[in-house]
């Protein structure tokens, strides 16, 4: 395991790269816990103060040190992605292993219900549940919620893999040899999902954060919780750009972009490490 | 007195690979020399990753990275002029593609367009090569299917709908409608089952005779060889091993793993113990210095494991490469086992 | 041929099941919410104008009866669909007492225009210079190619639009930034109006296609380098056939084909993505209207949106399904 | 004599296609056969692709269940739709091999991970000296021993080793049956005999019966008492493996022999198949026929 990431950081600049964004926002998150004052406070400092060598990241309208305020908003967001993330994944892998191997009604069943959540748009039903629910919202819920959609797509990729283990001579052996269906399920064949899991894990972090962030700038979520989407959503609504507080959108933007792209980067190389045609491909060229 | 249609000459072709950081030199093809006549069928035997199949890679001009010839040549002596196909350029082996050099490749399910019309595919392979359009070409591919006892509607046929060996009758149709000189055949019968094996070899066998072509025909299975060919050739980790006409092959292999191969095919008729040779072949990558047999070898003597013995003549066009060849005897003697049993 | 018809039926049955799951779901989260929409309507029309007590009753009584609350939930559940079916989901708050239905249908074109046009356009455009890309895997243009289409690809719809917008709106305010269409045009079939339309159509339609663009091109590149290792096309190639035969018929067919599967799946996420993009540069789409909807908490208006859409979602996939076993001669055999 | 394998009048049918346009296949029908306790034999059963020939076994394995019939084991009816107890039971005595030798193993995981938990499982074995001694017992029946094996991943082995410790991990139960589909087709001519000679010696030496899969005529005759050729899922012989091959009597079963490549008359390039032969057989398969009792002992289906 450790090996194979050392060869990646080496070999593959995708990877290095995704890796040294990432580490950098993430590290920059975890010093929210060295925070010198509440993020959710407002009129702390003073406003509108641009980058200087006191607020790194200059303040904002509501008298704000955005460097803390950022540092406290990417903590939430990867937060929140990460449990969308996890959630989102127990539910693919449980489902497309069982669906797999199981096959039969088990699998028509789940296919089905998978084919529901595939057609049914995300974002009318998100919204659909910000109005019902509205102060009631928060993180956990919509984290819930949004697990509850995101694992259709990857639970059938995990399925497809699945199917093809159940018919790999190895697992009629494991039979043979008296092991049971959850211990051939999570001892012989996860390992081969794994792969898959990481590199979905990724892409479902950056579909949930992405989406977060679009719910709260249209100001469907809980705006005093500070995300990577509140933030926008603030900035936005003190015309931050027409006002000149620049450095208020900007630097948001620049961080976002840097994650979104260090996250994509680490799934994009990692997919690739999986996908042996095209590993080959590399060695060829 | 025939005359030769391809000419390796120490053809070595090496894959050089590095992998995140794992580099490789796997030496596929170490010094083959050899010759293929015209109008016959010379078969090519060998166990999986002894080179057999990155050989003829190379005699296909199909030599990509990681693959590269290293030394040696491999010369055709087509009508329209001699071609290295090792430094041709891609022009020129396009010139010599399908016209004069063809190739049936292993595994008819996916060899062919699944999304394509077997008629279309016919298009694409031969319309251009046959420099004929219209009602001739039309007639040189129906009398072709007929020839190849495939009905004219497969042309209308996905891949998809037609059995095993009906999709295997139209890729040898496919490579042999241009009448070429020279055609490679990889493993074409393997997953076929006897019955319909058995048609399609004599199929190409009679194909071969029709146009007066070359065929190279490579398997691993000894018995397909004894039918097909006119001469064999035993690749081992790399090389040539021994060379011969296939009747002396079978019945006097002058190099052990021959004679191994030989001695444990079964025969119905015959229920006396066969021999297993046990080992593995060498890794291609890191292979044993000598003969590379040698660790395998019953009859392995100090010699044979620094010193790589050439290929020399033993025979009337028959060739070893055995310090010891002339103590090489049949393992077993097939007409002899079979008349005990009768 | 029989094959198709049985196909298509399949998939019939499906696309039914899908809206009237989709459709369920949507009526369950509405109806388990501890909000009761009779009174919140009357909150909002109270608060807006001086309405009489009678008057106040009186609408109550219509509204109760229409929305069925108070009733058990079966009842409610029926009573809804059989107002779905007859296309009257109540009127709407936001513009009372125009049914909501029918903000919906006007708005539809809009959204449906900028959909379909920059869907197909991204879908084509970006699985043709992506096969291309994969097929000629060092061709410098290319790989600067799926360099900017890496970096713009992840990048979530909105910051996209948002950087579009101050770009062209206050950078270089060339393109209308905001509306369908020019103020002072009359909505009228001429060339003035449709001009104005389409250029106040390209910011939008930009900012989806830039999103849009890298997945297809990224996912297109992916499957052509893996298809050109298949042995037919390796086949093709030993028997000299023509280049643009192989890239044309054996390269871009087969790949094409799990991408029509891809693009099914990803319809309910380019929906999603109109929403946002018409909010940013305030298109009168239907993406506009839900969020108006649910700002002016106008209950029906966000029933009709969501089920109009989730329609809609499950009618396109229908569509593109239908389209799957013309590419692959194997679905239609199954 | 008490039977140890017993299949009765076996059938089995396939459904292919959805709900709407259904298509029956007929993958074996009418099979018998069965197997003694006291002579252990190799019993082939010959066929080509869609002869039903690994239908056959994966419901003799019990994999599958029979549409018609009953295939018991020493008296029990076989079926995966039992009580795991009653499942595992099953198959402490009745063992598979496969095809592919470097499919056996998982090749993420060690090897000996399958031998143990067979000797766990169904030796009921805890300590561990004793596992570690039943795992080497039947790694030395296939001449490996648990030193070569233990700790080793499958990319480390030979395909012939491979193939040899997943029979040594099949026979830890010491099962008296041995189901064996096609376990030679993807191993290597120069190993192929090691592996046939092996199951060979278990035979004699170890007196377990094996169920020996294959399209090989010429490897059935080498090792097998008796066998059967299905065509197209139909026994259309059946008896004694030599008076069967040497002397093959429906047309099906004759052609077969006469599509054997033979080495015999190496390099003559002999490759003509009779027609006629070819058209006689293929038109059988449509008729149902029946199987009638020959003197010699075998069993022949005749039509009309």
């Amino acid at each position: 395991m450790f090996s194979v990431f050392r060869d990646l950081i080496r070999y593959n600049i995708e990877f290095a790269i995704g890796l040294i964004l990432v580490g950098a926002v993430v590290i920059f998150a975890c010093l929210s816990y060295f925070a010198p004052v509440d993020p959710t406070l407002i009129y702390v400092a003073m406003p509108d103060q641009p980058p200087s060598g006191q607020y790194w990241f200059g303040t904002n309208s509501r008298g704000q040190d955005l460097f803390w305020q950022l540092s406290a908003a990417f903590r939430n967001s990867l937060i929140f992605g990460i449990t969308v993330a996890v959630l989102s994944r127990i539910i693919s892998i449980t489902v497309g292993l069982l669906s797999g191997y199981v096959g039969g009604w088990v699998d028509r069943v789940l296919m089905f219900i998978n084919d529901i959540f595939v057609a049914v748009p995300i974002f009318p039903i998100l919204v659909l549940f910000y109005f019902v629910l509205r102060n009631n919202m928060d993180s956990f819920t919509l984290a819930l919620i949004m697990a509850c959609f995101g694992w259709p797509f990857d639970a059938r990729l995990i399925r497809s893999v699945a199917l093809g283990l159940k018919h790999r001579e190895f697992t009629r052996h494991a039979v043979f040899a008296g092991m049971s269906t959850p211990k051939i399920l999570l001892e012989e064949h996860l390992p081969y999902v794994m792969p898959i899991v990481f590199s979905t894990f990724m892409a479902n972090m950056l579909w949930s954060i992405g989406l977060e962030v679009t719910l709260a700038v249209l100001g469907f979520t809980n705006l005093n919780n500070p995300t990577i989407g509140t933030v926008l959503y603030w900035a936005i609504s003190h015309s931050a750009i027409v006002v000149g507080v620049w450095w208020w959108i900007v630097i948001p933007v620049v961080l976002i972009v840097m994650t979104f792209l260090g996250l994509f980067l680490l799934a994009v190389s990692m997919n690739e490490y999986i996908d042996p045609r095209s590993r080959l491909r590399r060695m060829g060229a | 007195m025939t005359q030769d249609i391809l000419t390796v000459d120490g053809l070595k072709a090496y894959y050089q690979m590095n992998y995140f950081g794992v580099e490789r030199e796997v030496r596929a093809v170490d010094g083959i020399t050899m010759t293929v006549r015209k109008n016959e069928i010379y078969g090519i035997a060998g166990e999986s990753s002894s080179g057999k199949t990155s050989f003829i890679k190379v005699l296909a001009a199909a030599i990509r990275p990681p693959m590269r010839v290293v030394d040696g040549s491999a010369k055709f002596n087509f009508k329209n002029g001699p071609i290295d196909v090792t430094t041709a350029t891609p022009q020129q082996i396009e010139s010599i593609r399908w016209r004069h050099l063809s190739y049936i490749m292993q595994g008819s399910m996916s060899t062919l367009n699944p999304v394509r019309r077997i008629g279309k595919t016919f298009e694409d392979f031969a319309k251009r090569p046959l420099a004929a359009s219209g009602t001739p070409y039309r007639e040189r591919v129906l009398g072709h299917l007929e020839r190849l006892k495939l009905p004219a509607d497969v042309l209308n046929a996905y891949p998809h709908e037609l059995s095993g060996g009906m999709r295997q009758r139209v890729t040898i149709g496919l490579a042999t409608v241009c009448h070429p000189e020279f055609v490679i055949a990889d493993e074409p019968t393997t997953a076929l089952d006897v019955v319909v094996q058995k048609e399609v070899l004599g199929l190409i066998r009679e194909i071969q005779q029709d146009m007066g072509s070359s065929v190279v025909f490579v398997t691993h299975d000894m018995s397909v060889h004894a039918n097909m060919t006119d001469r064999v050739g035993i690749i081992y980790a790399g090389r040539l091993v021994e060379e011969g006409p296939t009747r002396q092959m079978f019945f006097a292999p002058k190099h052990p793993y021959t004679a191994h191969l030989v001695a444990s095919l079964p025969r119905i008729g015959d229920t006396t113990q066969r021999p297993a040779l046990e080992g593995r072949p060498p890794s291609l990558a890191n292979p044993p210095a000598g003969c590379r047999f040698h660790p395998r070898c019953p009859l392995a003597i100090d010699k044979c494991k620094t010193e790589v013995p050439p290929l020399i003549p033993v025979a009337n066009d028959h060739r070893s490469a055995c310090w010891r060849w002339q103590d090489v005897g049949p393992l077993v003697k097939p007409h002899q086992a079979n008349r005990v049993m009768a | 041929m029989q094959g198709y018809f049985w196909f298509v039926g399949k998939r019939l049955l499906q696309l039914f099941a899908v809206i009237f799951c989709g459709i369920s779901a949507t009526f369950l989260i509405t109806h388990l919410s501890p909000i009761d929409p009779v009174e919140q309507v009357l909150g909002r029309l109270s608060a807006r104008s001086n309405l009489s007590p009678e008057a106040i009753a009186s609408t109550r009584a219509a509204l109760t009866e229409m929305y069925g609350t108070g009733q058990p939930i079966l009842n409610q559940y029926f009573n809804f669909w059989t107002r779905l079916l007859r296309g009257d989901l109540g009127p709407s708050l936001l513009a009372f007492p125009t049914p909501s239905m029918e903000l919906v249908t006007r708005a539809m074109p809009w959204t449906l225009g900028l959909l379909v046009t920059s869907t197909v356009f991204t879908f084509v455009i970006g699985n043709l210079l992506g096969a291309l890309a994969g097929y000629n895997p060092d061709n410098r243009f290319f790989k600067a190619f799926g360099l900017i289409a890496m970096g713009v690809q992840p990048i979530p719809y909105y910051i996209v639009a948002f950087i579009l917008l101050i770009i062209f709106g206050f950078l270089f305010p060339v393109l209308p930034i905001s509306g369908g269409f020019a103020m002072d045009v009359r909505p009228a079939m001429n060339w003035q109006f449709i001009l104005s339309i389409l250029q106040h159509s390209l910011l939008p339609a930009l900012s989806l296609v830039l999103v849009g663009f890298g997945g297809w091109f990224l996912g297109m590149r992916a499957l052509v380098s893996n298809v050109v290792n298949e042995d037919y096309v390796t086949y093709a190639g030993l028997a000299g056939v023509k280049k643009q035969t192989i890239v044309g018929g054996y390269v871009i067919r087969n790949a094409l084909v799990p991408q029509l599967t891809a693009l099914a799946m990803a319809l309910g996420g380019v929906f999603s993505g109109t929403v946002i993009t018409e909010q940013v540069f305030n298109y009168p789409g239907i993406g506009s209207l839900l969020i108006d909807g649910v700002n002016y908490g106008d209950y029906s208006l966000v029933l009709a949106v969501s089920t109009v859409s989730i329609t809609a979602v499950a009618l396109a996939i229908f569509i593109v399904d239908l389209l799957h076993p013309l590419l692959d001669p194997r679905v239609r055999a199954e | 004599m008490s039977t140890l394998l017993e299949v009765k009048e076996v059938s089995k049918q396939f459904t292919m296609g959805g709900m709407l346009s259904r298509k029956i296949v007929r993958a074996v029908e009418g099979a018998s056969l069965s197997l003694s306790v006291e002579k252990p034999e190799i019993f082939t059963i010959i066929g080509e692709s869609g002869s039903g020939k690994t239908t056959l076994a994966r419901m003799i394995l019990g994999l599958e269940l029979p549409s018609s019939g009953e295939i018991s084991f020493r008296g029990k009816t076989v079926s995966h739709k039992v009580g795991r107890a009653e499942r595992l039971e099953f198959m402490a005595n009745v063992q598979p091999v496969f095809q592919n030798p470097f499919e056996a193993f998982n090749p993420l995981k060690r090897i000996d991970r399958y031998l143990e938990s067979t000797a766990t499982r169904f030796l009921k074995l805890r300590q561990r000296d004793d596992i570690d001694a039943a795992m080497d017992g039947a790694l030395q029946k296939v001449g490996l021993s648990l030193a070569e094996v233990r700790g080793r991943y499958p990319h480390e082995m030979s395909g012939g080793q491979l193939q040899r410790a997943a029979i040594a991990r099949a026979l830890i139960p010491n099962p008296p049956l041995l189901v064996a589909d096609e376990p030679v087709s993807m191993v290597d001519a120069s190993l192929r005999m090691s592996i046939v000679n092996l199951l060979k010696s278990l035979r004699d030496d170890l007196k377990v019966s094996v169920i020996y899969i294959t399209h090989d005529l010429a490897t059935a005759y080498y090792i097998s008492n008796r066998l059967i050729i299905m065509q197209r899922g139909r026994i259309v012989e059946m008896g004694d493996a030599r008076t069967v091959l040497d002397n093959p009597e429906h047309p099906y079963s004759r052609l077969l022999k006469a599509s054997v490549l033979s080495t015999e008359d190496a390099g003559d390039g002999k490759l003509a198949t009779d027609p006629g032969m070819v058209a006689l057989a293929g038109e059988l398969v449509s008729k149902p026929g029946r199987l009638v009792d020959r003197p010699d002992g075998r069993l022949v289906r005749v039509y009309g």
